[in-house]
């Protein structure tokens, strides 16, 4: 089924030169540290913590309801670490996850209420299940599918886990999440 | 009638309380606690003291709640919820335990209902769900989908380093709540 | 593009009669048809560690059991284990010998040493009392398996038990053959000069060639068993103690009840797998070698080369047997024009030929390539039985198609939708949207570049009742210029679509 | 050089031993499984899980075994199934439907090159190395009881009764709903939890007492949390008397001791002393504690006491068990690893060939495969 156009008012949301949606009702923490690459959506209620470390997403990255972002810590002997998290391009984050990876690459899928802990590296075209969890360090490989009961299950060229054009699933999913979110036309 | 109608929030000296997060009822917020915005405290049934140390991160909730009818039974006196030192509440979990020992790790999206006790040097793992009336022994893991348990025999470390590191930075970046309150200072004053 | 996480409203009939979304599909440029995953033959592509993503060439993966040597799996809950290090006080004796008398008159040396730990359960190798290790990738224990000696004398045993078993055989068929020629051979056997032969030559005497029997021990009967423990009908347990049943089979060969002898395990490796097609032998998949990498070698899916049907909408709200009507959007992913034609599905009869054709193809196929595969099989085989059977008789193998299982429950109003589709343009995306317009059939919504609407009216079939899912039908012909061919050749091919057009709503 | 070595370098055959619970797979000649997984398949048409062996359909089933193999062959043991010699160990009354069905997957979807099916209880007395014994295997649907003398099934003594995992299961279940406990919590994994957990099978005099309605004091009672959702009280009692299921006493006389006893007295008089002496317990279900000392102590008791044994065995009657070699749930597997790991695999198997030829798998029970092979 084709996405439906989603509105948002005018007064919610605050769109940058470089197209990014960003609404109003979020806690960006540090936004100095926080770099979005244009045209990223972030919705009501996200957390986005630039200030323990820095955060940089790529184009078309859609960061839903309720998501935290947070720069995940090392501990050392003499003391802790906040590393910066780097995010791709076409990355969508479902609602209320709770992400704290050090790495996510491009073309991943985390669903809603999906728990990514600390330091977790999430590779190019992978999918994260609603409501997974993944234990710190976790490393998914591209193509996997990590599921909500803690397996990961696919592989490039496994065609029933994750789809083996993944990547231009993901580009236009992301794309028409982005074209079809619009600004209420009503509410002028 | 409940104890929320009215705030009383006393934060001590070295606390360091972002201004947007939501305290309701009678809180205590011991020296070295770090409460990140967006957390959530509420002391319905009788007022809450956070012990040092302690961490809540973002979207996490600490309640005290009334009993299912929502009434307070005059005849039984208020009991505080006394939470000890070093525990850290991760990003979204609820806890609404009966009893809060020392040193627990509350994981993100974990949910511990009113009638878990718990004691100390637990790890609560992250999006465990415990409902159920028990006691959990010192030092137990939950972890996993179906909440298995273990007894860890490692300690795991302490969460000064963190707490030093927030101390540092918060304050640049957020507004902060003062501290109000000094127990030397009352106890002059009294 | 729906989000291809939900169950597609669309789905596309594969060559082979199963019905799967078009995400799931490829397209053999070389048979010109639809397949998917069960109707592709899977293939090991390359082996590599999902955890630290490091190829492993499949010849040492086999002799490494399909393990990485670096990763270990936590025993207790199968996540990932991390090697952590720890500042160690090694005491110094005063009369330590001299090669660790590195840092003298130290009374203590602090060690960088490794453990391993579980950060999803908090396990850690020093749990089950393993020493820590001086490097991260450690020697640590391997968990062996106790009656490896007692296997491997058992397997000994019957292989030789067979071998005997065969040479008898083999002894006795020779006996029964009449000799071929009268001359001795050194080969022979029997006979005297021959052996006389062998013996003046040095060679060994041909009877001690015979494989010897083995002998082995065994398994001796007791009556005395091991009894209950005493205590288990008054002490409690304790249930952390005692390992559970994934914990047991992650560690099959002793399969511990007791959490306190699960030892770490190698972690298994991962593939990445290629895909072929049965009939022609092509990849429709092969994905680059390097574990990290996203791309493949080749990539044949269906939607680069089938045009997209996608649901908008409804129209109307749906009644038994009366007519509605969907909004499709078609995109064609190609680089060539289409023209399309939507028509009516293929009736049974229809299909059980097109089965028939598809199996006749395979069969021709299959004659050609194993006539070919029989030749050079000749030569390299030395059982003769072998090759025979091969060339006797060739019946193919591969899985029949099916009739597909996915019905319409609809009829279309129009016999014929005619219309042509642009070809794909990646350029127009940054155009101004300039559309010359011109005569359009009515059915056609709107037209943009390589996507076009269409309204396809149907009429559901009156035996629907309120509930009901409506499922819209149809073939879909299209155009499709192959380029595969030194010089493009246009052809007219066609899918099977069925759509979820809603459910019947009450009156 | 033997010529079994080429055979065993390049491609080692794969040995599967599917049960209905789990499913033991690994590589010919080598020493335990790689994996026991659970019998259960992700269908790759909806990517809901369902246990193997449930099925409306011939064609669910074989879609079923596809995706069960294709998880086996390309998330497990990462070969290509093409071109490769399979054990498979089977139940030699296992039903037709299953075998044939997995023969056609096997030989039509992943185009092996042979399947040798190879006679579960005869696979587990391979690992003994010794000719004669009574074999029972304890699964999960069923107990089997065969006894073999001298490398050969004596299929007319073959006994089989219901009771294996499934019923301790269901007994469980019983148990604890008798105690109160809410039913919705107690799903097949949790009560598999609690019979591999907690269980065990007590002594016969403690048997005797409980059958006497006076039980001795209880082991001590248990709290078992489920999903952090509830805690119940799994008693004593359940602990210890769940397995009796399998030693109940009763008129028609089928409880395990019998069984085994009955399988002995269908023989031929003069194995049966052998086979008495020789009895070899495998199986998942058998790896519970207290098992055979109980089985071992009422085959003694009835062989004594009971007037229908003492009858026909006459003598000094000693049962003696076996021990396995690895755990009682693979012996099976391990018994097909050894044959897999001989030549046998080359002469014993049926090729592709001769499946194209007839397009059916030879079966011991039906007479024109009989004619051919004499």
């Amino acid at each position: 089924m084709e996405i439906v156009d989603t509105y948002y008012s005018k007064d919610e949301y605050v769109e940058t030169a470089s197209g990014n949606k960003v609404s109003r009702q979020t806690v960006l923490c540090g936004s100095q540290n926080i770099v979005l690459n244009g045209k990223v959506v972030v919705q009501t209620g996200a957390i986005i913590r630039g200030d323990l470390a820095n955060v940089r997403t790529g184009r078309y990255c859609v960061i839903s309801k309720n998501a935290v972002i947070r720069p995940p810590y090392k501990q050392f002997s003499k003391g802790i670490a906040f590393f910066p998290m780097h995010i791709g391009d076409h990355v969508f984050i479902g609602e209320s996850a709770v992400v704290s990876a050090s790495s996510i690459g491009s073309f991943v899928y985390i669903g809603k209420n999906a728990i990514i802990g600390r330091r977790c590296a999430l590779k190019d075209c992978c999918i994260i299940e609603d409501g997974a969890v993944l234990p710190p360090e976790t490393t998914v490989a591209s193509y996997m599918r990590y599921t909500a009961k803690g397996t990961i299950e696919g592989g490039q060229g496994n065609p029933n886990f994750v789809p083996a054009a993944m990547q231009d699933q993901m580009v236009d999913y992301t794309k028409s999440f982005y074209e079809h979110f619009l600004r209420n036309p009503q509410a002028g | 009638m409940s104890h929320a109608e009215h705030n009383e929030i006393k934060i001590m000296a070295k606390a360091i309380v972002c201004e947007d997060c939501s305290l309701i009822g009678d809180i205590t917020i011991s020296p070295g606690c770090v409460i990140h915005p967006s957390a959530t405290i509420i002391a319905e049934a009788g007022p809450i003291v956070l012990g040092e140390n302690c961490i809540v991160e973002e979207y996490s909730t600490i309640a005290f709640r009334l009993p299912t009818d929502n009434k307070i039974d005059p005849a039984v006196e208020v009991r505080t919820l006394n939470i000890g030192a070093n525990n850290v509440f991760e990003v979204g979990s609820r806890v609404e335990a009966c009893h809060i020992g020392e040193k627990n790790v509350f994981e993100s999206k974990c949910y511990v209902g009113p009638c878990v006790f718990v004691s100390s040097g637990c790890i609560i793992g992250a999006g465990v769900r415990l409902v159920s009336e028990q006691k959990l022994p010192e030092n137990t893991v939950i972890y996993g989908r179906n909440c298995l348990q273990r007894e860890a025999i490692d300690k795991h470390g302490s969460q000064t380093l963190q707490i030093d590191f927030l101390r540092k930075v918060l304050p640049n970046y957020h507004h902060l709540r003062k501290p109000n309150y000094d127990p030397k200072k009352m106890r002059i004053a009294t | 593009m729906a989000n291809f996480m939900q169950n597609s409203v669309v789905s596309y009939a594969c060559t082979c009669g199963l019905v799967n979304p078009i995400t799931k599909l490829f397209f053999c440029r070389h048979c010109l048809k639809l397949r998917c995953g069960f109707c592709v033959c899977h293939e090991v592509d390359s082996h590599f560690c999902s955890n630290c993503l490091e190829n492993i060439p499949s010849s040492e993966a086999k002799h490494k059991k399909n393990c990485c040597t670096n990763c270990f799996n936590c025993p207790c809950c199968q996540h990932t284990l991390s090697a952590r290090a720890t500042m160690v006080v090694v005491p110094k004796k005063t009369d330590d010998s001299p090669k660790e008398g590195e840092g003298d008159g130290v009374k203590a040396v602090t060690k960088k040493m490794y453990y391993l730990s579980c950060l999803g359960c908090r396990w850690t190798s020093r749990d089950v009392g393993i020493p820590d290790q001086n490097v991260a990738t450690g020697a640590w224990p391997e968990n062996e398996c106790s009656y490896q000696t007692r296997f491997n004398a058992l397997l000994e045993y019957y292989q030789a038990v067979v071998l005997q078993d065969k040479q008898e055989k083999q002894e006795y068929l020779r006996r029964k053959t009449p000799k071929a020629h009268k001359f001795p051979s050194l080969t022979d056997r029997t006979g005297l000069t021959v052996s006389m032969i062998r013996r003046q030559i040095g060679w060994p005497d041909k009877n001690t060639q015979k494989a010897k029997p083995v002998n082995i021990t065994p398994s001796v009967a007791t009556d005395e068993l091991e009894d209950l423990p005493a205590d288990v009908f008054t002490q409690p347990i304790n249930l952390r103690n005692v390992s559970n049943i994934q914990q047991r089979h992650g560690q099959p060969s002793d399969q511990p009840f007791t959490v306190n002898k699960l030892y770490p395990q190698r972690r298994i490796l991962w593939i990445k797998r290629s895909l072929r097609c049965r009939q022609c032998e092509h990849n429709v998949i092969k994905p680059e070698y390097h574990p990290t990498s996203v791309k493949y070698r080749i990539q044949l899916f269906a939607n680069y080369h089938v045009p997209d049907v996608l649901l908008v909408r409804s129209e109307e709200v749906l009644h038994a047997g009366k007519s509605g009507s969907i909004i499709l959007k078609l995109t064609n992913p190609t680089m060539h024009d289409m023209s399309i034609k939507i028509k009516e599905l293929p009736t049974l009869s229809e299909e059980l030929e097109m089965i028939e054709e598809f199996k006749l193809a395979c069969k021709i196929k299959e004659n050609t390539a194993t006539s070919a595969a029989a030749e050079s099989l000749k030569s390299i085989t030395s059982s003769p039985s072998l090759t025979s059977t091969t060339l006797s008789r060739q019946t193919s193998l591969i899985e029949d198609p099916r009739i597909v299982q996915q019905k319409a429950n609809v009829k279309l109003n129009n016999s014929e939708l005619n219309f042509v589709l642009n070809q794909r343009d990646d350029s127009t995306e940054f155009d101004e949207d300039v559309q010359t317009p011109r005569e359009e059939p009515e059915f056609i919504i709107w037209r943009k570049s390589n996507k076009v609407s269409i309204r396809l009216p149907f009429t559901t079939d009156e035996s629907l009742k309120v509930g009901d899912l409506v499922k819209v039908g149809f073939t879909m012909e299209y155009t499709y210029v192959n380029t595969v061919t030194n010089t493009p050749t246009s052809h007219t091919l066609s899918a099977r679509v069925f759509i979820d057009a809603g459910q019947i709503l009450g009156e | 050089m033997p010529l079994y070595e080429t055979v065993m370098q390049e491609k080692p055959p794969v040995v599967l031993d599917i049960g209905t619970a789990y499913t033991k797979l690994g590589f010919a000649a080598e020493a335990y499984p790689r994996k026991i997984i659970p019998s259960e398949v992700i269908l790759s048409s909806d990517g809901k899980t369902k246990a193997l062996l449930d099925y409306d359909s011939n064609t669910e089933l074989y879609d079923q075994f596809v995706d069960f193999l294709q998880m086996i062959f390309f998330k497990h043991l990462l070969v290509i199934p093409k071109e490769r010699k399979i054990v498979i160990v089977e139940n030699v009354l296992g039903q037709t439907i299953i075998r044939e069905t997995l023969a056609r997957v096997l030989f039509r979807h992943f185009e092996v090159s042979s399947i040798m099916f190879v006679p579960l209880h005869m696979a587990a007395l391979a690992t003994l190395a010794v000719p004669t014994g009574i074999v029972i295997d304890m699964g999960y649907t069923e107990t089997t009881v065969m006894p073999v003398y001298s490398r050969v099934q004596i299929l007319q003594a073959f006994q089989d009764q219901a009771y294996g995992g499934r019923a301790i299961h269901a007994e469980i279940k019983r148990q604890l709903l008798e105690a109160g406990v809410n039913g919705k919590h107690l799903t097949e994994s949790i009560l598999e939890d609690i019979k591999v957990r907690t269980c065990f099978v007590t002594n016969f005099e403690r048997a005797k007492a409980y059958r006497k309605g006076q039980p001795p004091a209880a082991p001590p009672d248990l709290e078992y949390l489920i999903n952090g959702e509830e805690i119940i009280v799994i008693p004593g009692t359940l602990r210890e008397t769940v397995f009796e299921i399998m030693f109940e006493e009763n008129n028609d006389r089928d409880s395990l001791p019998h069984l085994v006893l009955r399988a002995i007295l269908s023989c031929p008089v003069d194995v049966r002393r052998a086979l008495i002496e020789s009895i070899f317990v495998v199986g998942g279900s058998a790896i519970i504690m207290g098992l055979l000392s109980r089985l071992r102590a009422e085959m003694q008791y009835l062989a004594e006491k009971d007037e229908e044994y003492k009858q026909k065995l006459c003598g000094d009657i000693k049962f003696k068990f076996h021990k396995t070699i690895g755990r009682e749930n693979f012996t099976a597997w391990l018994g097909g690893s050894l044959c897999g790991g001989t030549d046998l695999i080359q002469t014993h198997s049926l090729t592709k060939e001769a499946y194209v030829k007839t397009d059916r798998v030879p079966d011991w029970i039906n007479l024109s495969d009989k004619r051919a092979t004499a």
